[in-house]
């Protein structure tokens, strides 16, 4: 796919936008910078250092496992050891939805808890005060399980929050404690916190209820963490499937099913980014492939649930599924035929999340819309290239301190859910079991891959490209938008959503038909600026005609 | 029930914090540094704090937050800072090109010790801080005091480095913003020009945290205090500070570094506490108070006596940042409504004094500041003694739809409304708007709960 | 249900109005008159006028409302009010001591034919009004028009009987403020010397239907245009009349009498109409538009393109006056917002005229004025189609609350809320003003109907 | 009863009211400025025209007839005919509440009807267009009854309302239509429109049905409009002691109700003022004795209550009676003592309506403060000192214009209800029958009592008497305010209310005691005035204090 438009000679871009940095800036940011080429996919410079001083969009390790991972399950009472700062930012922000069965459930989503660590805890310690806030907790609430969370000083004095756990574990008796080390400073991003947050979630979690339950199709959905209602889409599809989800990570989720989730026959993952290593660990440990898939996007979802029927391979789930589908993709086609006249032609950036700026190129294609550039805050160069690069990916120092699990097959409880010849008849008819291409086998060539945008080059490039709408985040939002171009939040979802299945791919549709035909948008110029012709007016005289 | 775990059996806690009245202090020294022209604020720490920050001030603002940060490792946090913030310093001047960097110290930093004024000590010798411009610094270590305490050091900051005496005097009042909106810096700054009265306001987040739609970014915005006026501030005859906690030390600073004067009074919000706002500043600058202000304080002075009746014992449960929920309960007061429940997150034992001051007139009112006084508290003692009014910021909302209480949005941060940060708070006018917030929720319940031969048409 | 009577089906009606969108002229000519500095507003008909009229306008302002009556009997009504009318004069001059008094005829004078001009002049000549004094009328027959062609009227008696030509023309405009509130008129003298016009607004209401609480009642408050101000309207080089329906025939007048130009705009309510407001009034004037007033429109433009998503096609059905209504319908239709159902019982093709131009963005919405475009037949319409979002006055509240709707007052009269009369509509901040109360009913509707899972921290 | 401070010399007050007007004004004026003494009680110029020019508390007939005596009866239409201002001023402001006894049920109190005359009919006449809109009101509503209310052009343009209405009633077939003259010209005040409005209730409605109703005690409560809900608490008590209200005249009324009334054993009155004429005339046509009586305050009430027991003569309604006082009047006085220490020894003043600056006094006789200064905004001599005075009354051109009903005893359903003897020797018993004493006699004095007291009378009287409170109308209520002495509406209660009966004089106490006693009104000086003495700070000193 080629853009219809013409653009200026990416090279040329590239060379703009690194050409105020410092020499060694420069050259590093050129690595992260990349013309893309879906035939030959080159080498893209990804889960490196921020440039201290560089306006980044990153986060950190506790805001990803937190935040991203651990923050969706309801009946987890999540304790964030440190100062009170990071308890409060990871306060209700991310929209992880979630729906109690009864009244009576636990749902802890709406709650802060924290140990508010003062000075005192910093010079003599904290484990002291950690272990009297679990109680109280417990005391309080009565939780199946309690989760801690270190913040940076809790590493750096010597907390050592698992030792505190295990002990609090043992003398509550009815509730699992379990500690992340996912101080804010380790690694490079939140990548390093998924990592973290899985590698905990495996060790404490999965495995510890070996029930089975109910279901001829039974799956674990990973790395969706029903932002906007989105799992609940998924949920609802699956439903009318006949598909039993097992457990989600963690999206609506509770500590039951996370419990029991290798006791699922598939794991179909949607964010590759914020959990293969799960997908990988279960399938080690329990012999449980995994799939990617993507929900987002009508006819990626149409796929996705055809592959997954496929994996199953039973045809009254294959009829199942193409029922369904039928009865979906129509409506969504309607809306299509109604919108794209408005859509086509238009052009997208995104700049966000490990898998979003991948997945939500689906919707914009959908649109008649084309990505002109795109890139992650977070991701590997896996989520770029495809996971055939993974065996030459150097570990760096800042990867190496983030523990990799060993994991083994269970004696008792690994059992292959195919043999390697069934695997092999699969991949053969071309079904990417354990796989992921990545996102720049889908983007045109010679659009823009850039990793771990700053502020800067976002600028840059929204002033040469002009796109009609920019994919990002909060801290983007208003920067993008003073611009003249609307920015949708691929996080927040600005607070709509449902995005995903075929009746997200509606909203979303008409969300971004809305955006970007706003007439809103003309109205920026004050009539006697454009009278008086004070402005040169080039870039808003251009967005003011769009 | 959202926060259906809640029980109104109220009991000690040491060890949890639950759903916190504070959040920690990089942020407020964030909040500050924006309020000076051409200022980038830096946090020194993991990239997530910088993150953290922006996006909550985004959310409350609307608007760009610009800052960067020395984006730790581990690697940088066993061996130290440094290198990470001489790298930051190079690469913002070379790229952001701001006048000043006003860096912040996190938990992180704050734990391994770097040492901020050394750090930029060293950067001013290595040439790395250009000619003119700056790099300014405060320690905010999030484990002692809260967002509202960052703030009042990255003032205190502001003021001690940049200040100057030259030994001849100015015929100005330095006037040390406590934490407010946008629109309440501005709204000082009318009333200062409106009593004649010459200013020097900082920090001043106005025309900068409520920027126009122009169809451009503008990095630096046209507002926040300059360079040569907080050089200034050293010259000034007096110093006004407003608020105790988030204000004061700026005052004492500028007292210590050049002996400039000061007085501290309550941030003006609500009658009693604008009127010696006015009287202090009238005494300060020298200046008559004008009719026009007699006015506006007679406009909102009119609505209070017009609509008593609808405030008249009607509870309260309150919570948030000192500096004002001081003076709004003195003003809750004023309006002859009842404070019942109020906590601070924020410690501080002049927080307790004023309180139990103002609380004289409502006996029995709890209030807590400091740790574990958080809004689990909060929402336990009203589950205790019902409230017919809930004010705070955005995270109330939970409460108020558990309990049914009619709610306004005040404070930090707000999330989910829009028109704080355009619409002043302090002032006489500032108390009319709270006025007409506060009637509107407690009107539309009214109308909502009515039986229909009691609704009415008139009130 | 408050309004369970009406039913969804339309029929067209000859005879009868059922709840209607206006109200007679003599309250709008009382309300202009207050807008003259030392005028008593007199009704010259039934007593019963007169107190109506009062009522209403304190109901609204919750303020002093002063104004006089012929206290018409049967006698009167069978020979004539002449005899009533000047003793009237004598009684008002003797007792309260005005500068102006400024009489407007009832249904029930204009019927017996009583002739104000006639009546005035015999005052005049027989010594009734002291030296310096003067006594205005207006015309204003109830059963012609509504409230705001009575307002119209007064105010166009107002510049006709007062202004004069001197042969030296004056660098100043003369702003004829559309029937808007006390606030709009004060942001409207803001807005003007911001941008250095110099302007001669009237009438002006500010600072008199919001006088300060003093413990004094002030007869005649500081407010108000001054005769000298009036008399120099007719030397103005221009006149802008904001408003077509309630502002322009002043300007017309003016323009009759001393042949002093003007145009018409619309009253300045929303981004669109301030805009023309704003071009108008720097043509006028020959003043360039400072970078404040384009500052004041990039905020309001900022929240417009940050909350589109709030306002994007939601349905509205609006009621109230001509002058404000078509701003407002535009300002909407800025907003992304669908208006769907209007009526204003005030009678005029320039309401349809104007309308129809601006609904060619909105096809398929209702809206009437004049004869039976009543609140009755909106209620039908919104039973046929409904809406998210209801604006209009106090009398809205009955349709909102049996329709369910989130309601915005806006318009004349507000009976049952404060803050019109202190926080301006008009300009730009007016305009953010409107916006803010919009998004809140909008966002506090989203609050209460949320299921638990979907209800939002952010917005 | 003395005022327990010391005022001025009245005479001189006197004096100071009227001196700035001219000499003619001066001089109608103190016939209506009185000094009290209950003793003789001195003549009190009233229901006299109100001088043109004098800002004046008065409405007209139009407002008497339709907005306090018709308004309040929910199932009638009640169109004005005339242009639009009369309906819509009178539309919901009287607070008239009314609670329909089922959702089916007919309400038109919150709906407002005109013919909204246009010039066309001025100069055409508008009978026609009435006529066309009574049809249309027929048409959309079905009601039982529909009544016309004339604005001042329908006399003057000669439209025959009545006639109009007979012919509509006719071809409607099943409903009462019927019109009534209340252009707002006649007479001086409200007070004419009452008179015209008992007329057309007596003519139109009274005796259509003479269906006996279910009950022992049974009568109508004439003169109360349920004004914040004044009748539900006097329904309460009535209920409690078994005593049935046949019709409300015309608080929460219907139709049904008025049509019925003359079939009531008893006619107690509230308002003297605007139904006296209604208890007359059943009296006479009817045989039904009338009796005032007054729901204001918790004294009164009891009061009453005992008076409408001891014209029944029935001792089990006495116990029953004495029963519910019993239970009702500790509550109240447990109230009263609470508050009295902070209201005992101030003062009010009380200028309103017809009999409510009469009824109210009690109430504050019951909080221990004094009325130093009352009088009514459309009330006749005998409101002032008592129906004695009847005779003497000159009927003027002003009140001639009124039509005065002929009433005879109606040949089937004129029955006394009590014979001349029984009634002889209630009044014997000290019982007021047919009377009304007037509100002099209960006043204190010396004290003033000013009919159609003017603003300039009322701003000087406060100016010299410095009232803890001043009791009167909207008009009143922000100019009085702005002088620093609350002021309480005696029309709307400040949309508070109810305060009759038992629980309706707690409120009552309580919202008094909140009014004069609120540190509000202390903070009306700026700190700057007080400290710099820019004031002369005598008046407001002195509320400052209070």
């Amino acid at each position: 796919m080629e853009a219809n438009k013409t653009y200026p000679d990416p090279s040329a871009i590239r060379e703009e936008l690194v050409q105020k940095y410092p020499a060694k800036v420069a050259k590093k940011r050129t690595k992260s910078i990349i013309i893309n080429d879906p035939e030959t996919v080159p080498e893209v410079q990804a889960n490196v250092r921020t440039v201290p001083g560089i306006i980044t969009q990153r986060g950190c390790s506790y805001a990803g496992c937190k935040g991203v991972v651990l923050g969706p399950t309801r009946d987890i009472v999540n304790i964030t050891h440190g100062p009170i700062g990071c308890s409060f930012y990871s306060w209700l922000t991310r929209r992880n939805q979630t729906k109690p069965e009864t009244d009576a459930d636990a749902n802890f989503i709406t709650y802060c808890f924290s140990t508010d660590m003062q000075e005192e805890n910093i010079v003599f310690g904290g484990e002291k005060k950690l272990k009297v806030a679990i109680q109280e907790a417990y005391d309080l609430f009565h939780p199946k399980s309690i989760a801690i969370f270190s913040t940076c000083p809790v590493g750096l004095i010597g907390d050592d929050v698992h030792a505190a756990a295990r002990e609090m574990k043992e003398k509550l008796g009815d509730c699992n404690v379990f500690g992340f080390s996912c101080e804010g400073y380790r690694g490079v991003s939140q990548s390093a916190g998924h990592h973290i947050a899985n590698n905990g979630v495996f060790k404490h979690m999965v495995g510890r209820n070996n029930e089975k339950k109910e279901g001829k199709f039974r799956l674990n959905l990973l790395g969706e963490y029903n932002i906007g209602g989105d799992a609940f889409e998924i949920e609802r599809i699956f439903k009318k499937c006949g598909i039993t989800l097992v457990s989600s990570f963690s999206g609506n989720s509770t500590v039951g099913q996370l419990e029991n989730a290798h006791m699922a026959d598939l794991n179909v993952i949607m964010c590759h980014r914020s959990i293969n290593y799960m997908g990988e660990m279960m399938e080690t440990k329990y012999g449980i492939p995994w799939m990617k898939i993507n929900f987002v996007g009508a006819e990626s979802s149409a796929k996705s649930l055809r592959r997954i029927a496929q994996y199953f391979g039973d045809e009254g789930l294959k009829a199942k599924v193409e029922e369904v589908i039928a009865e979906e993709l129509p409506k969504v086609k309607a809306v299509i035929d109604e919108i794209r006249p408005r859509t086509e032609g238009k052009t997208a950036m995104l700049f966000v999340g490990g898998s979003r700026a991948h997945h939500y190129q689906d919707l914009f294609t959908e649109l008649g819309m084309t990505t002109v550039a795109a890139g992650y805050e977070f991701a590997h160069r896996d989520d770029y290239e495809g996971r055939e690069v993974l065996p030459g990916i150097k570990i760096d120092a800042d990867s190496k301190n983030i523990e990799e699990l060993k994991v083994e097959a269970d004696p008792e409880l690994y059992k292959p859910r195919k043999s390697e010849a069934e695997l092999e008849a699969l991949k053969a008819e071309g079904l990417e079991i354990n796989g992921y291409e990545g996102m720049m086998k889908q983007m045109m060539k010679k659009s823009l891959v850039v990793d771990d945008i700053s502020h800067y080059e976002s600028e840059k490039l929204i002033e040469i490209y002009k796109p009609d709408i920019f994919c990002a985040g909060i801290k983007e939002k208003y920067v993008v938008q003073k611009m003249g171009v609307p920015l949708k939040q691929l996080h927040s979802y600005d607070y709509g959503g449902p995005y995903t299945g075929f009746e997200g791919a509606v909203n979303f549709y008409r969300d971004i038909d809305r955006m970007v035909n706003n007439p809103v948008w003309k109205l920026i110029k004050a009539p006697w600026e454009t009278a008086a012709g004070e402005n040169d007016g080039v870039l808003e005289a251009t967005y003011a005609e769009a | 029930m959202l926060l259906r775990h809640t029980t109104s059996e109220v009991k000690e806690r040491e060890g949890l914090t639950i759903n916190p009245a504070k959040t920690c202090q990089p942020i407020g020294a964030m909040y500050a540094a924006l309020g000076i022209h051409g200022c980038l604020p830096h946090s020194h720490g993991s990239q997530g704090c910088c993150a953290y920050h922006r996006s909550t001030l985004t959310r409350h603002y609307k608007e760009p937050v610009m800052a960067a940060t020395s984006s730790f490792t581990e690697g940088a946090s066993v061996f130290g800072g440094q290198a990470n913030l001489l790298a930051a310093i190079d690469t913002i001047f070379s790229v952001y090109d701001p006048d000043i960097i006003a860096v912040h110290s996190t938990c992180l930093s704050e734990t391994i010790g770097d040492d901020l004024q050394q750090i930029t000590r060293k950067a001013l010798d290595d040439g790395k801080i250009p000619e003119g411009k700056y790099v300014i610094y405060a320690s905010t270590p999030s484990f002692i005091g809260s967002h509202v305490t960052g703030y009042a050091n990255m003032v205190a900051g502001m003021a001690s480095q940049f200040a100057v005496s030259t030994g001849e005097k100015k015929d100005q009042v330095n006037l040390v913003a406590g934490w407010m909106e946008p629109s309440d810096m501005r709204e000082l700054k009318r009333i200062s020009k409106e009593m004649g009265a010459k200013i020097v306001l900082f920090p001043d987040t106005s025309d900068v945290l409520d920027a126009p739609q122009t169809g451009k970014h503008v990095f630096y915005p046209k507002g926040g205090v300059t360079v040569p006026e907080l050089k200034s501030t050293g010259d000034s005859k007096f110093t006004l500070a407003l608020g105790c906690i988030s204000a004061e030390p700026a005052a004492i600073a500028l007292d210590k570094k050049c002996s400039v004067p000061f007085e501290t009074v309550d941030m003006p919000i609500g009658l009693s506490a604008t009127d010696r706002f006015i009287m202090a500043l009238s005494k300060a600058a020298g200046v008559k108070v004008p009719d026009s202000i007699t006015a506006e304080r007679g406009r909102l002075v009119d609505v209070m006596t017009d609509m008593e009746q609808y405030f008249h014992g009607k509870k309260v449960a309150l919570f948030g940042d000192p500096d004002q929920l001081i003076p709004l309960t003195e003003f809750l007061l004023d309006l002859g409504m009842k404070p019942r429940h109020i906590v601070s997150g924020t410690p501080g034992g002049r927080f307790d004094k004023r309180m139990k001051e103002i609380l004289e007139r409502a006996p029995g009112a709890n209030f807590k500041n400091g740790l574990n006084a958080d809004m689990f508290l909060l929402h336990q003692w009203i589950k205790n003694e019902p409230v017919d009014l809930l004010i705070g910021n955005t995270y109330g909302k939970y409460i108020a739809r558990d309990e049914d209480i009619p709610f306004v949005r005040f404070g930090f941060p707000i999330l989910d409304r829009i028109g704080h940060s355009y619409f002043p708070s302090v002032g006489y006018s500032g108390g009319l708007r709270i006025v007409e917030k506060i009637l509107g929720v407690l009107m539309d319940r009214q109308d909502m709960t009515a039986n229909e031969e009691k609704f009415e048409l008139v009130m």
